[in-house]
């Protein structure tokens, strides 16, 4: 340990603790991701957002039982979560189209009901343990004391997923389209666009994303049919901070509220779960529409 | 509607975009406008034989509480057209307020519903002064966070909360009144008693809804701009709904605080907030009798499948699903707009 | 249209009230003979503790079962009355409201949070119903909540923390860290723990609250891996454990550090798997009891009849004992009525399914024993062979907070 | 201030009841409009004309206080009005319509101009009922009349067609009792029918207020107004009377060559 302190806290631990916090923000990037896409872009409140989280998890598990293969389950899982996006938007979100923001809020709060309920009927009520597969597990030292391998996997691979999804925004015609929509959503029409193959494409992609983080999140904490909930607070906060629509917003906001998690853990513990909305609070009393939020998308 | 064209979901994210936001769809037959009059009477007349239609008096009693929170709500999302995630907080300030007040001061429990409703009042003058700045989904996630901060604020004040085990000793088994006194252990005694405080509430937000202020709200929530560039300042008369929907809310919870002879944590959580929304919805918001249905409707779901299957969730979730891609307008709004087209 | 105005109306609303009013009283009237002893039994069946509250349901179904096989009292069956608290408060007064004003139910045996027992609690205390608890939470055995008609079936975290706290202290070292649940139960159990270890002199090195609820304790756990404390103690319950022992694995700290938990329950060792290995934790009862004490293999015996095998849960063995408490005092007093039950109640000396247990009288806090296990997940003779019984403290009233402590006048 | 170009300036009567002092407008790097000064005389019909993308709608907004400027000046009857919400410019008297339709559509026509009128009463009552103010309902009703929406009270705003609409925002703007109207591009959309009673019913308003308004048909206004502001790229080219613009150079080159 070294000698240095600050405010009372070995600075070992400090940065420890940061890259702790860097962990937990990218899962939170993940998930707020994909919430943001469909917010920013189809003004779409996804209230099922936890249950697709969760439902990844329980998919990924459930595959890792049969086969022993993480890494098949790391590709199942958001495939899976992804095609019932599509259905999702296919089938029910679509006659929403055009009539207020209540309404998809609505209907993907009512999902979510189902799609808990579907999962404690198909896998039971208490949960399923899961750990790290055996090629992650153990802690690494880092210098400044250990650190589990699978978090530090966690941050590259989310990192990974991040990366290519930004090659993807910013490097293709769909991505053009995509980024040009959260700009101003009547462009995509005056370009000729099928707007409705468009929104149906990022309701599939965000979707696919909550099932990732849902399956890297399941062995940091096993799975239940509840663990989404917590998480949609969560993504919500960060999509807001972030901006909605704002890739890089919810890149940002991730990782700062995963930071600001850690660093109240450390300092003043009881005060952790409030302050992520004291952040939020704060942000939308500064910028009304977060950190990198545009106007535009919304009236 | 240009919203097709532009985002999928009403461009202007607010209700006024949604066809539920239409109280006054339609011409209104000579039936409905002689209801519309007498609104009052007749949502108070099925009030009073109602908990001899429902299953057990305590659930009347909290349906009317849970109809009073969603009616003071709907002033708010339906007539203003402001959805509001931090309602919760109103709620449980008006629960604390009163509960605080009878168990830790002694309060005769009229002074505590004064004293509950008056707590509420505060935090949405404080909520809504910063919330009131930012518009749409934005507002709709400030209300959120701050009701949050509320909620821990009460949360790690234990001494007077009970915190997480939730604030208990609410007793109030009698209520003596100038010339008579009521058993509060008798359900029915209870449930008109609790009446006649939201009778006297629905009274009054039918007079402030037939007010000029109440005619300024409408123009609100139908055109904001253009309500700006009539004169109205808007930003004022958003902040003035926003707290007397803050104090009908936080009635309602001093009410239920007494009732239910606790306060637990949860009622300020947000979740509680959200049940609001889905209550409005369900009854068909910006509709007079909309929140009662909806807060009855919502209340017996769930307690007639809670009692056939553990897995009422399933059911509730479908059940939600399929009123709004069937029935958007609520189940009051439907019946409204079926009487107008039957010409009543 | 006038015709129909308040007038009308008021005449109407005080003639329903009139009637209203009678009724309770012609109910209660026709209820008195023969009828079924009711028993009310709200649980969260759904919700986060749903496994443990069906299996409440299950061993209390039991107890009714044996209760009118055996004839019943008087030729009066007695009947369960089971109801989904939803593990929220407001459900459960509005359903406890139910069961009393509705159902007439004669007794109240259930709750599992402390928030939903003290608000059972405060609902049937107001009526003068007898409640007897279920929960691992004694709050409402402070005199603040309690009242003559409140019992505790359960242990509480005074007890079971103690009894950890006792057995492993001497055991694995006197440098202690605490992650404690930042609530009234959380701080109990951490208070039971340090006032066993003062007996042992232990050092606290590091005293860490979390928010209830956390999804994730890596934010905490850097900073206790690098005191290499002896012993953690998670002062916390249900899924926070689980989650907080699965992490606690993950960060390494059982390289240098005995896991303990005050409570370690039957449900969350399935839940969390191999990561509970060596995890030592108090429990009221768990079925390899049955290796030493008759009852427990009689009751075990019973469940397993009634239930395909399967074996009962700590939680299910408690949804037993609360109701065979209540009838046991019914058969005692001869009586259903609440003062004679609460003297008989009182007064019980019974063996029910783990040895004996009785009731204290300034608080109705149950005495019985506390065993403290080690999860295991290797040498199971059966997938439920999940603990090993390390040690066990027989009932005794000094391991309880005192009635003084509690706000009880002598 | 105005970038070089040689203005001609008429003579102004009466004080300006309206003036535009080195406006000018940014959108991130975009400059929609810059140093615009203009004053506008009281009475009558000023119109302001230009190409597409001229920065009219810019400066219409910036007048009407929708919109705050970034640099510039906006004086009613004398007094800086720059930065005042918008609520504030309407009770002071100005009152606008927009370009794009923008009533209250759930709402009844004569409530639409009622719900407007009343909010000359600057107090709004919480307790007293709607129908204690007849005088408001009658106001409406005679505005309705005014602009040709007798027959149409009880119908919803939004039931109406495009040019009724566009009738009732006239209206809606009137009951304000204002002594300045700003009228957006007001036969936008409209048949010629439709644009042939707008254009009457304008010019009938001009009696009782001051009248703002701007329009892309230059030909529709030449008759009608007492004086013209052309805009063009952002900035002020001319202005003066119909005459004073038909004969200036620059507006036949970059407006009238081109149309012509």
């Amino acid at each position: 340990m070294s000698e240095l302190t600050l405010g009372g806290f070995p600075l070992d631990l400090l940065a420890l603790q940061v890259v702790t916090g860097v962990a937990l923000g990218a899962i939170y990037v993940l998930v707020g991701i994909g919430l943001s896409l469909i917010f920013g872009l189809m003004n779409v409140v996804n209230f099922a957002h936890g249950a697709f989280f969760m439902m990844g998890a329980y998919v990924g598990v459930f595959l890792y039982g049969y086969t022993g293969s993480f890494w098949l389950s790391l590709v199942a899982a958001p495939l899976a979560m992804g095609l019932l996006g599509l259905a999702v938007e296919r089938v029910l979100v679509r006659p929403l189209y055009g009539r207020g923001i209540d309404d998809p809020l609505l209907l993907t709060f009512g999902l979510s009901y189902v799609m808990i309920e579907a999962v404690r009927i198909a896998f039971g009520l208490t949960g399923l343990p899961f750990g790290a597969p055996p090629e992650l597990r153990g802690a690494v030292d880092l210098g400044i004391g250990y650190f589990p391998l699978y978090r530090l996997f966690l941050i590259v691979f989310a990192g990974i997923v991040v990366g290519a999804l930004w090659l993807f925004i910013e490097r293709t015609s769909f991505g053009l389209v995509i980024r040009a929509g959260a700009r101003d959503p009547q462009i995509v029409q005056v370009l000729g666009i099928r707007i409705s193959r468009v929104w149906l494409a990022i309701f599939g992609l965000g979707c696919a994303l909550a099932g990732l983080a849902g399956i890297l999140a399941a062995p940091l904490q096993g799975v239940t049919p509840e663990m989404g909930i917590p998480v949609l607070a969560e993504a919500f906060v960060v999509t807001v901070v972030g901006g909605m629509g704002s890739l890089a917003g919810a890149v940002l906001a991730g990782l700062i509220v995963g930071i600001v998690v850690a660093m109240t853990s450390l300092i003043a513990p009881d005060m952790t779960k409030m302050a992520i909305f004291a952040l939020m609070a704060l942000v939308l009393l500064v910028r009304p529409r977060g950190l990198l939020g545009r106007a535009g998308a919304l009236g | 509607m240009s919203a097709q064209t532009t985002t999928p979901v009403g461009a202007a994210a607010s209700p006024a975009a949604s066809p539920a936001a239409r109280p006054g769809a339609g011409r209104t037959g000579r039936w409905l406008a002689l209801a519309s009059r007498h609104r009052v009477a007749l949502t108070l007349a099925f009030l009073v034989v109602f908990p001899w239609i429902a299953p057990y008096q305590a659930l009347a009693a909290n349906i009317l509480v849970l109809g009073l929170y969603a009616l003071g709500f709907n002033l708010l999302f339906g007539y203003t057209g402001l959805l509001s995630f931090g309602h919760a907080a109103f709620l449980g300030g008006g629960a604390y307020g009163s509960g605080i007040a009878i168990v830790h001061y002694g309060l005769h429990p009229v002074l505590a519903l004064v004293a509950g409703t008056l707590l509420a009042t505060l935090i949405a003058v404080a909520m809504g002064a910063l919330a009131i700045r930012t518009r749409g989904i934005y507002f709709a996630m400030t209300t959120l966070a701050l009701s949050m901060c509320v909620y821990y604020a009460f949360y790690q004040a234990e001494s007077f909360t009970g915190g997480e085990n939730g604030l208990r000793g609410i007793n109030v088994p009698s209520l003596s009144l100038p010339g008579f006194r009521l058993d509060l252990l008798n359900p029915t005694v209870k449930y008109y008693a609790v009446l006649a405080v939201v009778g006297l509430a629905v009274w009054l937000f039918s007079r402030l809804l037939s007010s000029p202020f109440g005619a300024a709200l409408e123009a609100i929530r139908e055109n904001e701009n253009r309500a700006q560039a009539c004169g109205y300042d808007v930003r004022r008369m958003k902040l003035v709904a926003f707290v007397i929907s803050g104090a009908l809310c936080g009635l309602a919870g001093a009410l239920q605080a007494i009732h239910l002879s606790i306060v637990p944590i949860e009622t300020m959580h947000y979740s509680t907030s959200g049940q609001a929304v889905m209550m409005a919805l369900l009854g068909g918001m910006g509709t007079f009798f909309g929140p009662f249905v909806g807060a009855a409707t919502f209340s017996l779901l769930q307690d007639g499948l809670t009692t056939l299957t553990s897995h009422w969730q399933l059911f509730v979730g479908a059940i939600f699903i399929a009123f709004v891609l069937f029935l958007p307008l609520g189940i009051w709004g439907e019946v409204l707009a079926r009487l107008r087209r039957a010409g009543w | 249209m006038t015709g129909f105005d308040r007038r009308g109306l008021l005449r109407g609303g005080a003639a329903a009230s009139a009637l209203a009013l009678a009724a309770p009283a012609l109910l209660r009237n026709a209820a008195a003979q023969g009828k079924p002893i009711r028993i009310g039994f709200p649980v969260p069946l759904t919700g986060a503790f749903g496994a443990e509250a069906n299996d409440q349901v299950r061993a209390a179904q039991l107890a009714i079962k044996a209760f009118n096989e055996a004839g019943g009292f008087e030729g009066r069956q007695a009947e369960l009355l089971v109801r989904d608290d939803k593990l929220n408060p407001g459900e459960a007064a509005t359903r406890t409201l139910e069961l009393i004003e509705k159902d007439q139910v004669n007794f109240l045996v259930g709750g599992l949070s402390a928030a939903v027992t003290l608000s059972i609690n405060n609902v049937a205390r107001e009526r003068g119903v007898i409640y007897n608890s279920i929960t691992q939470s004694d709050a409402i055995n402070e005199a603040k909540d309690f009242g003559r008609t409140t019992f505790h079936e359960a242990l509480n975290p005074h007890m079971t923390a103690g009894a950890v706290g006792r057995h492993v202290f001497p055991k694995f070292g006197k440098r202690v860290a605490f992650l404690s649940a930042d609530y009234a139960y959380g701080h109990e159990m951490m208070r039971g723990f340090k006032r066993a270890g003062e007996a042992s002199g232990i050092q606290v090195v590091a005293d860490i609250r979390h928010p209830i609820g956390a999804s994730d304790y890596s934010a905490f756990l850097p900073r206790i891996a690098a005191l290499k404390p002896d012993v953690l103690c998670l002062c916390n319950f249900g899924r926070d454990q689980v989650v907080s022992i699965q992490q606690a694995t993950e960060f390494g700290l059982k390289r240098t550090t005995k896991l303990v938990a005050p409570v370690l329950l039957f449900t969350s060792r399935k839940a969390g798997g191999e990561a509970f290995d060596g995890v030592i934790g108090g429990t009221s009862y768990y079925w390899r009891l049955e290796d030493t004490v008759p009852t427990a293999k009689a009751f075990n015996d019973r469940f397993r009849a009634a239930y395909n095998g399967a074996v009962p849960s700590d939680y299910g063995a408690l949804g037993y004992a609360g109701v065979r408490s209540v009838l046991e005092a019914v058969k005692a007093a001869k009586s259903v009525e609440t003062d004679k039950v609460v003297a008989a109640m009182e007064g019980l000396k019974a063996d029910f399914y783990k040895g004996p247990q009785s009731f204290r009288k300034c608080d109705h806090q149950s005495i019985q024993s506390v065993l403290v296990v080690e999860s295991k997940s290797k040498d199971m003779k059966t997938p439920d062979d999940v603990f090993t019984i390390v040690g066990t403290e027989g009932p005794d009233e000094r391991f309880l907070r005192s009635c003084d402590e509690l706000g009880h006048k002598a | 201030m105005v970038s070089g170009i040689p203005v001609p300036r008429a003579p102004v009567a009466a004080p300006p009841i309206l003036s535009a002092q080195g406006l000018g407008k940014a959108f991130g790097k975009f400059r929609a409009l810059s140093g615009v000064t203009v004053d506008f005389p009281e009475g009558g019909i000023t119109a302001i004309i230009g190409p597409n993308g001229a920065g009219k709608s810019t400066f219409f907004n910036l007048i009407s206080g929708a919109v705050p400027p970034s640099e510039g000046r906006v004086l009613f009857r004398g007094r800086d009005i720059t930065g005042l919400p918008p609520h504030r410019f309407a009770r002071m008297g100005i009152a606008k319509s927009f370009q794009i339709t923008n009533v209250f559509p759930h709402l009844t026509v004569r409530e639409n101009v009622r719900v407007a009128a009343q909010a000359r009463n600057v107090r709004v009552p919480l307790f007293r009922d709607r129908s204690a103010f007849p005088e408001l309902t009658e106001r409406a009703e005679a505005l309705l009349g005014a602009v040709g929406l007798g027959h149409r009270l009880d119908r919803l705003a939004r039931e109406l067609a495009h040019g009724e609409q566009r009738a009732l925002e006239i209206a809606v703007a009137l009951a304000a009792e204002p002594s300045l109207l700003l009228l957006d591009e007001p036969t936008a959309g409209m048949s010629p029918e439709e644009t042939r009673a707008m254009m009457d019913l304008v010019q009938r308003l001009a009696e009782t207020c001051t009248l703002i308004l701007v329009e892309h048909k230059m030909k529709l206004v030449m008759g009608l107004c007492r004086r013209l502001v052309v805009l063009h790229q952002g900035q002020l080219l001319a202005e003066g009377t119909p005459d004073d613009i038909r004969a200036h150079p620059e507006v036949r080159r970059v407006y009238l060559g081109k149309s012509a």
